[in-house]
């Protein structure tokens, strides 16, 4: 239970959450894998504040944030699901891909 | 958890304990609806007796651990949030961040209603699980920001040390809007009396047997914790003149449960788009004004 | 035998049972909840929480399928109990001194338990045109969805999406509902997209409300105030007070019997009126539960005026808005009819439509 | 209390298979929770951690969180339930890849780099601490978190509903 185990379990949720955004096709699907990212990054910044700098409560703001950023990340994301869902009748990222260059 | 050492006891007696609670809503529900004369302690009994005996109903294609799990996490729920809860003054789980943990285990009310809801793939119950969203977004932001404003007038989350800071005025007195507006939140959360909408939605409408038990039994416990959740919040904890402090947090407990299922039973049930609204548009700025009230004559 | 026989022995001693209403049975089913109250044996609201089944009538054909297979849902231990249209009280009582023995012999429903060991409910015919063991939907246009039921198709709905539209029917056997009405419903969600209305019949006419000609006044005038109780119990009931429907039917039968004490009943009424909360919900419902409370006090009232000429009641021109009278002046707005049920539920909420449903009393 | 190094690697193999789960599993609704149960296994880690306020805080948001989520996963999906056998991925192979590499970066970055030793004392109330600072030096993350939240409601609300921006035009 020291600071490189923290951050491994953070690394591997990554990983898992990298994964899954890449490899699905649905984009609810994709927001879930986001969303398993910025949970390795929350593991990752309470074992910071736990293992590096408990006096200063930098690590517990950046916990905040990433909570934060989560939420929003989810509600942006199934507004434009739904507004995906009402123009094209699809939910899938195949068929969202026009800007791609 | 940086709680103390816990008496081994109390992991047992807390289930007891809130199993009597939970048989103590039954019988007022029975008392409310049918009155006196229904041998209204024998009912909630032998229906019990009825339930444990039966054989589980099973749908087409159902999702059974989704069902199991959603009718084991609503008990399960009530009993995480008797945890923080003092009895005349000691928790079982003497946590810093009693209250956030406290709402935790109530909103985990919404998973079981939605898991419930989906698990036997039948029509009805799905509308009522889902539905139960809307409703419970509505009613457990008033909620929070109540225990918010129960936090800010005690100066501290742990659930012991609100009980201590109203030695002087209780909070049902010093924010009675707080005090009224929780316990509208506390019986919609467990969507009880006028709240029961998932229940016209026919939510458990294809559980039988156990499954049903866990599920009924656990709504009453839910609505049991959150009456003797007032007691610390805003009836002073145990304080009071004569009898000891655990005697005292009961009395006002069974009081406050009597307040809440008889003042339902007096009331039809509100149809949910109508109260939504209000909810929205009443319960949530009455609830931040009194927040500010608060924050300013603290 | 254990703890389990106990059990089933202590839960038999107080039955929990679903009464189906069928038309052609309301003096049955009448009498049917005037003794369940007597013995504290409260009706529960949906058939799997219940262990009795009490058929109040002689369903029609189309009707008995209809609870047969609600019958076949019925978890054990249970009973099933099909009342004549015209049982006396004695024979009703007779029929539930019945169950509690049969409930309580725990080996004869182990065997029921087993018989019915845990078969989910089989998709209607026309879903799966399929031999029973292989489970899968062969027939039918759609291909054959998981278990014979084809997966929902998609409609737009009232926010530009396209979702899922389930078809489910309400009805006809459900708690606080007409007897032998089906409506069956699109759903959106919880929205209704389309109602179609369907009286299932009953075996026999339903006479029991009528008011036949030469009957006394004070009778008839009873009867009238019975019939507007009995759809305001129905109708409390599904606008989610028990307590207050529980009171309403309790009225209902003290007229029938003559037993009932006025100023009781005008209390009652009162307070029905003066709930705000009720109104509130009644919005965007025909409030005839408002001229259902006006029937029963102007018909109370007629009482006790002297000796009117039977023939005024009888077509009832000064009557209250009784099923003769039904166009009368004053008689307060008229709920739709069963026929006209259907447009007025499109566009509803699944709890309005239930109220939109009890608000109408086609006695 | 169980020994905090059992009840980490507990919660940390919780947290990892429900991940994992998430994307294995058929039904849309099973992978929805699987994903709630990894968040209450992160939630428990930061308990472990003693930082209770923020622990109970993500347990709470989650359950939130993943309820809408699963919402509008019935809304949308085709098969939510799972019953009709599909597959909705693509380049599953590819995407392994990478997550692999990355994750092996990671792990050998973690474990070769030497990280600074503890600097000062974890205050007797973290969540005092949290507190004052949000209030205090932080002051502007929490101005920027608000105005954030804000400008979301009105963007999906915007984004969701029929309308559009120039009201009930179409």
């Amino acid at each position: 239970m020291t600071l490189e185990t923290f951050l491994l379990l953070a690394a591997a949720l990554f990983a898992v959450g990298l994964f899954g955004a890449l490899s699905q096709q649905s984009v609810v699907m994709v927001m879930m894998g986001l969303e398993l990212m910025v949970n390795g990054i929350v593991v990752a910044g309470a074992a910071f504040w736990h293992y590096v700098a408990p006096g200063a409560a930098d690590g517990q703001v950046l916990v905040l944030v990433a909570v934060s950023v989560m939420a929003l990340e989810m509600a942006v994301g199934f507004a434009v699901v739904t507004a995906l869902f009402r123009a094209r009748d699809a939910d899938t990222t195949d068929e969202a891909g026009d800007l791609r260059g | 958890m940086s709680g103390e050492r816990t008496p081994v006891w109390a992991v047992v007696a807390l289930p007891a304990a809130v199993g009597l609670l939970a048989y103590a809503v039954a019988v007022f529900d029975a008392v409310a609806v049918e009155g006196m004369r229904g041998r209204a302690f024998a009912r909630p009994l032998r229906r019990a007796a009825l339930l444990a005996v039966r054989q589980r109903r099973t749908t087409l294609a159902a999702d059974r651990l989704l069902l199991g799990a959603g009718v084991a996490v609503l008990p399960a729920a009530a009993l995480l949030a008797a945890l923080v809860v003092p009895v005349g003054g000691v928790p079982v789980v003497a946590s810093p961040v009693g209250i956030v943990w406290f709402n935790a285990a109530e909103v985990a009310t919404w998973a079981a209603a939605w898991l419930v809801g989906w698990g036997p793939n039948a029509a009805f119950s799905l509308v009522g699980g889902y539905r139960f969203l809307a409703q419970g977004l509505a009613y457990e932001l008033p909620h929070m920001f109540v225990l918010i404003t129960v936090a800010v007038g005690a100066g501290s989350l742990d659930l012991t040390a609100v009980a201590a800071a109203q030695r002087h005025l209780w909070f049902a007195v010093q924010m009675p809007v707080a005090f009224a507006l929780y316990l509208v939140s506390a019986s919609a959360l467990a969507f009880w009396g006028p709240f029961a909408h998932p229940l016209d939605g026919a939510l458990g409408a294809d559980l039988s047997g156990a499954d049903r038990l866990l599920f009924l039994g656990g709504r009453c416990a839910m609505l049991a914790v959150a009456g003797a959740a007032a007691v610390p919040l805003f009836l002073g904890g145990g304080a009071g003149p004569l009898l000891p402090a655990p005697v005292w947090s009961l009395v006002k407990t069974l009081a406050v449960l009597a307040a809440l299922v008889f003042a339902g039973a007096r009331v039809p049930r509100l149809r949910m788009d109508r109260f939504l609204a209000a909810a929205w548009t009443v319960l949530i700025p009455v609830a931040l004004l009194q927040l500010l009230v608060v924050a300013v004559t603290r | 035998m254990g703890v389990r026989a106990r059990l089933a022995r202590y839960a038999a001693g107080l039955p929990a049972p679903f009464v189906v209403a069928v038309p052609g049975g309301a003096r049955c089913r009448v009498a049917v909840e005037a003794e369940l109250r007597r013995r504290g044996w409260t009706p529960v609201a949906d058939p799997v929480a219940c262990d009795a089944l009490l058929v109040c009538g002689e369903p029609g054909d189309e009707l008995a399928a209809a609870v047969d297979a609600v019958w076949a849902g019925v978890p054990a231990p249970r009973v099933r109990v099909d009342l004549p249209s015209r049982a006396s009280a004695r024979e009703v009582a007779a029929a539930l001194d019945g169950l509690v023995p049969v409930l309580a012999d725990v080996p004869a429903q182990r065997a029921e338990a087993a018989r019915t060991a845990a078969k989910p409910w089989p998709p209607p015919a026309e879903h799966a045109e399929h031999d029973d063991e292989s489970g899968h939907g062969g027939g039918g246009m759609e291909m054959g969805g998981p278990g014979g039921v084809a997966l929902a198709s998609r409609a737009p709905d009232r926010d530009g999406l396209k979702l899922d539209v389930l078809h489910v029917p309400l009805g006809p056997v459900l708690a606080w509902w007409p007897a032998g009405l089906r409506v069956a419903v699109t759903l959106q969600g919880d929205v209704v997209q389309s109602a179609d209305v369907e009286l299932l019949p009953g075996a026999v006419a339903e006479t029991f409300w009528d008011v036949p000609a030469g009957t006394p006044r004070r009778a008839a005038a009873r009867r009238r105030a019975a019939a507007r109780l009995d759809a305001l119990a129905r109708f409390l009931g599904a606008a989610g007070w028990p307590a207050r429907a529980a009171e309403a039917a309790r009225h209902r039968d003290d007229l029938l019997a003559d037993a009932f004490r006025e100023a009781r009943v005008r209390r009652f009424a009162r307070s029905v009126r003066r709930s705000r909360t009720l109104r509130w919900m009644a919005r965007g419902v025909p409030p005839s539960y408002l001229a259902w409370l006006d029937d029963v006090e102007t018909t109370l009232a007629e009482l006790h005026e002297p000796g009117e000429d039977p023939a005024a009641w009888r077509n009832g021109e000064r009557g209250s808005c009784a099923r003769g009278g039904r166009d009368a002046a004053g008689c307060g707005e008229r709920g739709p009819g069963f026929r006209e049920l259907g447009e007025s539920l499109v566009g509803v909420e699944l709890g309005t439509a239930r109220l939109i449903v009890a608000s109408v009393d086609e006695r | 209390m169980i020994p905090a190094t059992v009840l980490f690697w507990a919660l940390a193999v919780g947290a990892v298979a429900g991940g994992v789960a998430v994307f294995a599993v058929g039904s849309m609704a099973r992978a929805t929770f699987a994903l709630l149960a990894s968040f209450l296994c992160v939630g428990g880690e930061l308990l472990v951690l003693d930082l209770d306020y923020l622990g109970v805080l993500v347990v709470l948001m989650m359950i939130m969180e993943m309820l809408v989520m699963a919402v509008f996963m019935v809304m949308f999906m085709m098969n939510p339930a799972g019953l009709m056998p599909m597959s909705m991925v693509h380049n599953r192979w590819g995407a392994l890849g990478i997550s692999g590499a990355v994750f092996a970066a990671l792990a050998a970055g973690i474990v070769l780099t030497p990280w600074p030793h503890r600097a000062g004392r974890p205050p007797r109330d973290p969540t005092r601490a949290l507190g004052l600072a949000i209030m205090g030096p932080k002051m502007p993350v929490m101005m920027g978190i608000g105005l954030a939240i804000l400008a979301t409601m009105i963007a999906s609300v915007v984004l969701a509903t029929r309308r559009g921006r120039y009201g009930d035009a179409e």
